[in-house]
């Protein structure tokens, strides 16, 4: 009951199933085309590789749902998996000491970037643009511009699977699980759509509207800290020009989940779809061997086409 | 000239009109009565070109057309004033009042002389006199709303659509419209009308039509329908008496003002509120009414004096301090300080009272819809659903839903900033009767209205502003119209 | 620091270097530094960011400074060109380093992108005998030294008919994006190659990752190029089969060295060939010590 | 006269002395700590420097001030710089047919994204993200993914001088002057604000809001290409990974400049401010020959200080 009316009230899942359609299609499509797609290793496969952008894009989610953007995701990504990684030689310091200081990191780039935007008013493109340079720098200063590697085992195991399923897909759908949650149930979730919606407004009605952006950044940026962990585990170096662009992508997902970039509507549930889309995108052109060229040009296509859809019968 | 034949309009499976035929004569006000959700800005927006009609045809000096957008409807000669006011914040005043119809020179270069020399002109059709250079966002509300008509006049259109174009007006510019109204009715336009003022109705219309729930339930020349006939087609029962009988005696002071000062909007306010007391607070747009209000919910905090709350000293600086401290406030501006456009009914209506729903656990969502249905029962308020986007209703119905909003967190001092504005009789019964309720229940009520029959009927006492500052107080028993006017009255 | 007058044997030297935040660029500009230190020559040290244009504007920055002689790590065959154009106009000798430009330097020192690509192609048949399928994961496609190993490779595949190009794809020299494409290869591909080709370790790394993680790493024979320091240890370790060393040290010093000649107006050599060297389990530790 | 009116007209002027002071005080600085920032040679470098992101971002904020935004102008830069290239091989066709097929390139692109924003209903994100990978797949595609060498030397003269000034700049100045005389003075110039400020209430003005937006677009693609055929004289090469992120620093600058990103304030004049600032810091901090990791850190600092101060004394 509750969850039907979550389902009803998270207002862009009404309206996702065109991604749902495209989704359906091309997984079909690559089912018939290929004999590797529809394979339990290959969907494992699928799982590992969209868990990095999937933690990303619900971090982002948040942002995005107050009406801001973060620019800074990719570089925050290769400075916590640094940060991550200099802890992380064998027999130095506890598994939790590498893993705490990658998400610090990643939390206190986030937010930074929220009182910048809160307490120094300046927009939220040019916020996360400078951070995106600046822990570029960061990363590469603290690695001397090479990758950090002899990382302990029991990191990069982290990378690795419980059972069938891959520990980075538990962290994405645990983090996914929670932010849907926390969206839909509590207050605080609340506010991030009234803010959203309309700021002054919200503002009006009581609403701690630079707390509420605090919030926001702090987690994204905190999420992308365990981006970055994730990533140096399964790598096993902090990479400090790893992660480039990985904030278009991200960002990407959650549009095409419908979650609007002017803020107050939008979710995690669509998120996700956005997610998978691209993830099987990618995967699927590789099983095909497409040629590097026109990947970029079908990946362009079947994205816009995706949302294209979408709008239109949620239009009609 | 333009005629509507049976003109149909759902949204989401709601159907908003069904079947209204009618015609609007060269030289003829038409004023379109109902009550609120009846469906007049939906007709409107048809022959404007902003909705295309789900059935039924617009026909215009006797052919069909289809509006694509409201270019064609304005190209046809067809303008409208909007019910919600759309400034264009960072233009200035004549830009956003000659928007696409910029006066060019031989290079077709905007003449901007020519530009604010038009604007001022059409301004001074209405006697205002504003700075054309200024950006729209410095104006108050009822200044954008003149521009706006302004707007419309500049279009030089065969017909006019005006959607409660006085809601946000004081006396003396309403009476500057029903001049330049007057004027268009000689050169031929014909208007198209639509208010919740029923004296205005009478003062301008030469006919009526009446909605209820989107179809034409009457229509006839004014002069055949006296206001209890027309209240009765509008709600479909004999009304009770508008105004409730203001019965409480005030008790002791809740809030206490002490020089309050904000330059340039206004200075040096001192005044006091008691409990179960309806303080009026009058005078001309841009007294300085707003920012008053404004002041006391933390939303624009004054620059000097003192707010004393339960004899205590209190630093407002944020509508949540207010809130805290139990201050409610609805404000004037619906759209930009009210709503949230894309959010449903249900989270607009809770969202100052959340706390009250939350608990670690998370918000009690049976609770929290228990509450909302039993507000929207409360206010009848018009909506297919909780659910439903409050940007997708009219516009009285989301005033409704802001008044329950800011009831719903429950405060011992509620201002109300033009709380009717855009609300149709019977919806004002209701909220008549409920500050008679909040009063009764004890709460103290400050209530800002350009309405002086209003005023006059529902406060325990009457403060006058002029140009930002206090230039009466008044005992709403024994005072006229003409008395408030002349302490509002700049001099 | 107002610049003080350069007194005689102190040269002005400006490097361009290609990228700092690739690892064998990087490494290249460290060796370029210390041996500035040593030479006691003051260096105008710049990045391009793998960007041609921003090269060009580092030239003229430089012929605005006035520096004695012009070390470019190029960023393009073609693109960077101009750059040694404006430098040669404003009479300032340029060196090119790592890699050539199809403007013609006053002097290279440095090893050619297509032998990478010949070797680790080679040390591929020769391991496979001559027959087999090959994978190939490309750097950024469009640079030079992406077109350049991947022409030299391909030479050397048109010698053996055996061998067999299954599939190549990009992974932007980048060694999570290697790892994905690895994974998605195994899936389509399982069992059907018996070799991968990166054109650099980082990405070599990656497919080595993969391999390892899908058991199949025995049946694989990976080979990168730039010999970084994690391939070297990991080819020390028998993880990497091989990869293909080339000097950044040896590349830096040379460089410099050679401008102080230019600068100083003494005889040089006109190009310096730094050759690649193929590095395996047998001969890692002399490379470890560089 | 009409200048000074056109200067207090603009509205985003009288608040960008902000961006002016730290102009100043960065180029006062570096003149005093280098001997060869303040000479005529090096002037003129900025000045070649600045053109290329010059005309990117003057054509962004057209888009920028109806509310939209581009990220394909890298990508559509490299791909109108390949075309062109691909028809400047010396003595096949006439010095204006490269030219011109660069342009068309870039304002086909920019067409394409403005027809999927207005018809299509799609997110301009998106649209433009879309193009973005389709745009470099093309350019690879043509290019065989190798740079397109052997151009004219009549084409790549253009990236030489007149006298002491660089043709670049040249162009840059004419199309910001022609840009700001639009935005100021011509009807449909105002009308990108009004679409940009309000939408609906432009739309219910009779602006004709699709019209708008394609010419937005539509301008700032032919100036991608127009950018990217400067870029192939510069570089004599046309080459299918130029470009990488041009839109960052194109958007940077205009965002720095004072327009808003959700439209409809704003204007070429600051964007001008905007691009000098970005040119004259990567200028300077290369002749400081600053170690490029300290470089990405400073530049962020600098880039978002000069953004705050602006704002805050936009606000007092
Ligand atoms: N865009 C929309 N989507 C869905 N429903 C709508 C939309 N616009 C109006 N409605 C519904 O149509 C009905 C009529 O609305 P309309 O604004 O015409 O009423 P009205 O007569 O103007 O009321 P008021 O006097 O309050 O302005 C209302 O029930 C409203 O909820
Ligand atoms: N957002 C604003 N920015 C700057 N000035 C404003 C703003 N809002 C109002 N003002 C100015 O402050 C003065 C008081 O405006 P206010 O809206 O309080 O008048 P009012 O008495 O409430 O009249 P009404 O509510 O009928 O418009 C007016 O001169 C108005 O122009
Ligand atoms: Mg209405
Ligand atoms: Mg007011």
């Amino acid at each position: 009951m509750t969850l039907a009316r979550r389902f009803i009230l998270d207002r862009n899942l009404v309206h996702r199933f065109g991604i749902v359609a495209v989704l359906l299609l091309i997984s079909g499509l690559l089912a018939a085309t290929t004999d590797s797609f529809a394979t339990a290793s290959n969907l494992t496969n699928v799982a590992r590789q969209v868990s990095i952008n999937g933690i990303l894009a619900v971090g982002v989610t948040f942002v995005l749902l107050t009406g801001g953007v973060d620019l800074s995701l990719g570089s925050v990504v290769a400075l916590s998996g640094v940060v991550c990684a200099l802890f992380a030689h064998p027999g130095e310091h506890a598994l939790l000491v590498p893993i705490g200081m990658g998400l610090l990191t990643g939390g206190l780039c986030g937010l930074l970037n929220g009182v910048l935007v809160t307490r120094g008013g300046i927009a939220p493109f040019i916020v996360t643009l400078g951070m995106m340079t600046v822990a570029r720098g960061l990363a590469l200063i603290l690695s001397g511009g090479k990758p950090v590697a002899d990382m302990t085992p029991a990191l990069t195991d982290l990378a690795g699977d419980v059972g069938p399923l891959p520990i980075p897909l538990l962290c994405f759908a645990l983090v996914a699980l929670v932010s849907w949650v926390f969206l839909g149930r509590f207050r605080l979730g609340r506010h991030l759509y009234a803010v959203g919606g309309n700021e002054p407004a919200a503002r009006a009605a009581g609403v701690s509207v630079p707390k509420v952006k605090l919030f926001a950044y702090g987690l994204c940026g905190l999420l992308t800290g365990l981006a970055g962990v994730v990533l140096a585990a399964r790598i096993t170096t902090g990479q400090p020009n790893a992660g480039q662009a990985y904030e278009l992508d991200a960002i990407a997902a959650v549009v095409i989940g419908g979650t609007s970039l002017s803020g107050g509507v939008g979710g995690v549930l669509g998120t996700i779809l956005g997610v998978l889309l691209i993830g099987i995108i990618n995967n699927g052109l590789d099983l095909l061997s497409v040629s590097s060229y026109y990947q970029a040009v079908i990946k362009g296509v079947i994205i816009v086409g995706a949302v294209w859809l979408d709008r239109r019968q949620a239009r009609s | 000239m333009l005629r509507a034949v049976q003109l149909t309009k759902t949204f989401g499976g709601l159907t908003v009109l069904q079947d209204v035929s009618l015609d609007f004569r060269p030289g003829e006000v038409h004023a379109l009565m109902g009550e609120n959700g009846a469906g007049k800005s939906t007709l409107m927006k048809m022959l404007a070109g902003l909705h295309r009609p789900d059935g039924g045809e617009i026909q215009w000096r006797g052919r069909t057309v289809r509006f694509a957008n409201p270019h064609d409807a304005l190209a046809q000669g067809i303008a409208m004033v909007h019910q919600e006011l759309m400034p264009i914040p960072d233009l200035d005043v004549a830009e956003n009042l000659l928007l696409g119809l910029e006066p060019v020179d031989a290079f077709g270069w905007v003449d901007r002389a020519e530009l604010h020399r038009q604007a001022r002109h059409w301004l001074a059709a209405l006697d205002t006199d504003l700075d054309t250079r200024q950006p729209m966002r410095r104006l108050s509300v009822a200044q954008i709303q003149v521009v706006e008509i302004a707007k419309a006049l500049a279009r030089q259109a065969d017909v006019i659509l005006m959607d409660e174009p006085t809601a946000a007006l004081s006396d003396h510019e309403v009476a500057a419209l029903f001049r330049a109204i007057d004027g268009l009715r000689r050169r031929g336009v014909a208007v198209v009308y639509t208010t919740h003022k029923m004296d205005e109705v009478f003062r301008l219309a030469d006919r009526l039509s009446v909605l209820r729930d989107g179809r034409l339930v009457h229509t006839a020349p004014a002069a055949e329908l006296t206001p209890s006939a027309l209240i009765n087609h509008m709600v479909g029962r004999e009304l009770a008496k508008v105004f409730p009988p203001v019965v409480t005696t005030p008790g002791e002071v809740v809030l206490e003002v002490r020089g309050l000062t904000r330059e340039p909007a206004y200075r040096d306010i001192s005044f006091t509120l008691r409990r179960g007391e309806v303080l009026g607070l009058a005078g001309l747009m841009g007294a300085g009414r707003t920012e008053i209000a404004e002041a006391l919910y933390g939303l624009r905090p004054a620059t000097a004096g003192e707010i004393r709350l339960r004899d205590r000293p209190v630093r407002l600086l944020s509508p949540q301090d207010a809130l805290a401290a139990g201050l409610g406030m609805v404000t004037e501006d619906r759209k930009g300080l009210g709503i949230i456009p894309a959010m449903s009914v249900q989270h607009n209506l809770t969202l100052s009272a959340l706390a009250r729903f939350s608990s670690p656990t998370g918000i009690d969502a049976s609770a929290e819809s228990r509450a909302t249905a039993e507000q929207i029962e409360a206010y009848a308020i018009k909506t297919r659903d909780p659910g439903q986007p409050i940007g997708e209703l009219s516009g009285g119905n989301q005033q409704k839903v802001l008044l329950a909003r800011a009831l719903l967190a429950g405060p011992d001092v509620v201002i109300l900033d033009e709380p009717t504005r855009g609300i149709d009789i019977g919806a004002k019964a209701e909220i008549y009767a409920l500050i008679g309720r909040l009063s009764a229940a004890g709460k103290a009520v400050l209530l800002i209205s350009s309405e002086l029959p209003e005023i006059l009927a529902l406060t325990h006492r009457l403060l006058v502003l002029r140009q930002g500052e206090l230039s009466a107080e008044l005992d709403p028993r024994h005072t006229t119209q003409e008395e408030i006017l002349r302490h509002a009255m700049p001099r | 620091k107002k610049a003080e007058p350069r007194k005689p044997g102190e040269w002005l030297v400006g490097y361009s270097s290609r990228d700092q935040s690739a690892e064998y660029t990087a490494r290249l500009g460290d060796a370029v530094q210390a041996r500035a230190k040593e030479r006691g020559v003051k260096l105008v040290f710049v990045d391009a960011q793998a960007d041609a244009q921003k090269q060009i504007s580092q030239a003229e920055n430089f012929i605005s400074q006035k520096v004695d002689v012009i070390i470019l790590n190029p960023c393009e065959v073609e693109a960077s060109s101009p750059a040694i154009d404006r430098a040669r106009a404003a009479k300032i000798p340029v060196i090119n380093v790592n890699s050539l430009t199809k403007a013609a330097p006053d002097c290279y020192v440095g090893s050619d992108d297509e032998q990478a690509g010949i070797l680790a192609m080679e040390a591929i048949a020769k391991k496979l005998g001559g027959q087999g399928n090959v994978l190939m994961i490309h750097g950024i496609m469009g640079q030079s030294a992406q077109i350049h190993r991947d022409a030299g490779a391909r030479k050397v595949l048109a010698k053996y008919p055996g061998l067999k190009l299954l599939d190549a794809q990009t992974a932007s020299w980048d060694r999570a994006k290697a790892l994905a494409l690895t994974e998605n290869w195994i899936q389509a591909h399982k069992g059907k190659f018996q070799a991968i080709f990166a054109h650099n370790d980082e990405m070599a790394m990656g497919a080595l990752l993969a391999l390892e993680r899908a058991g199949l790493k025995k049946d694989v024979y990976v080979i990168g190029v730039d010999a970084i320091a994690q391939a070297l240890d990991a080819v020390k370790a028998g993880r990497l089969d091989a990869t293909v060393f080339q000097d950044a040290v040896g590349q830096g010093r040379g460089a410099v060295d050679a401008a102080i000649l230019m600068a100083s107006k003494q005889p040089f050599e006109k190009e310096v060939m730094i050759p690649f060297q193929v590095v395996t389990r047998e001969n890692v530790d002399a490379f470890l010590k560089k």
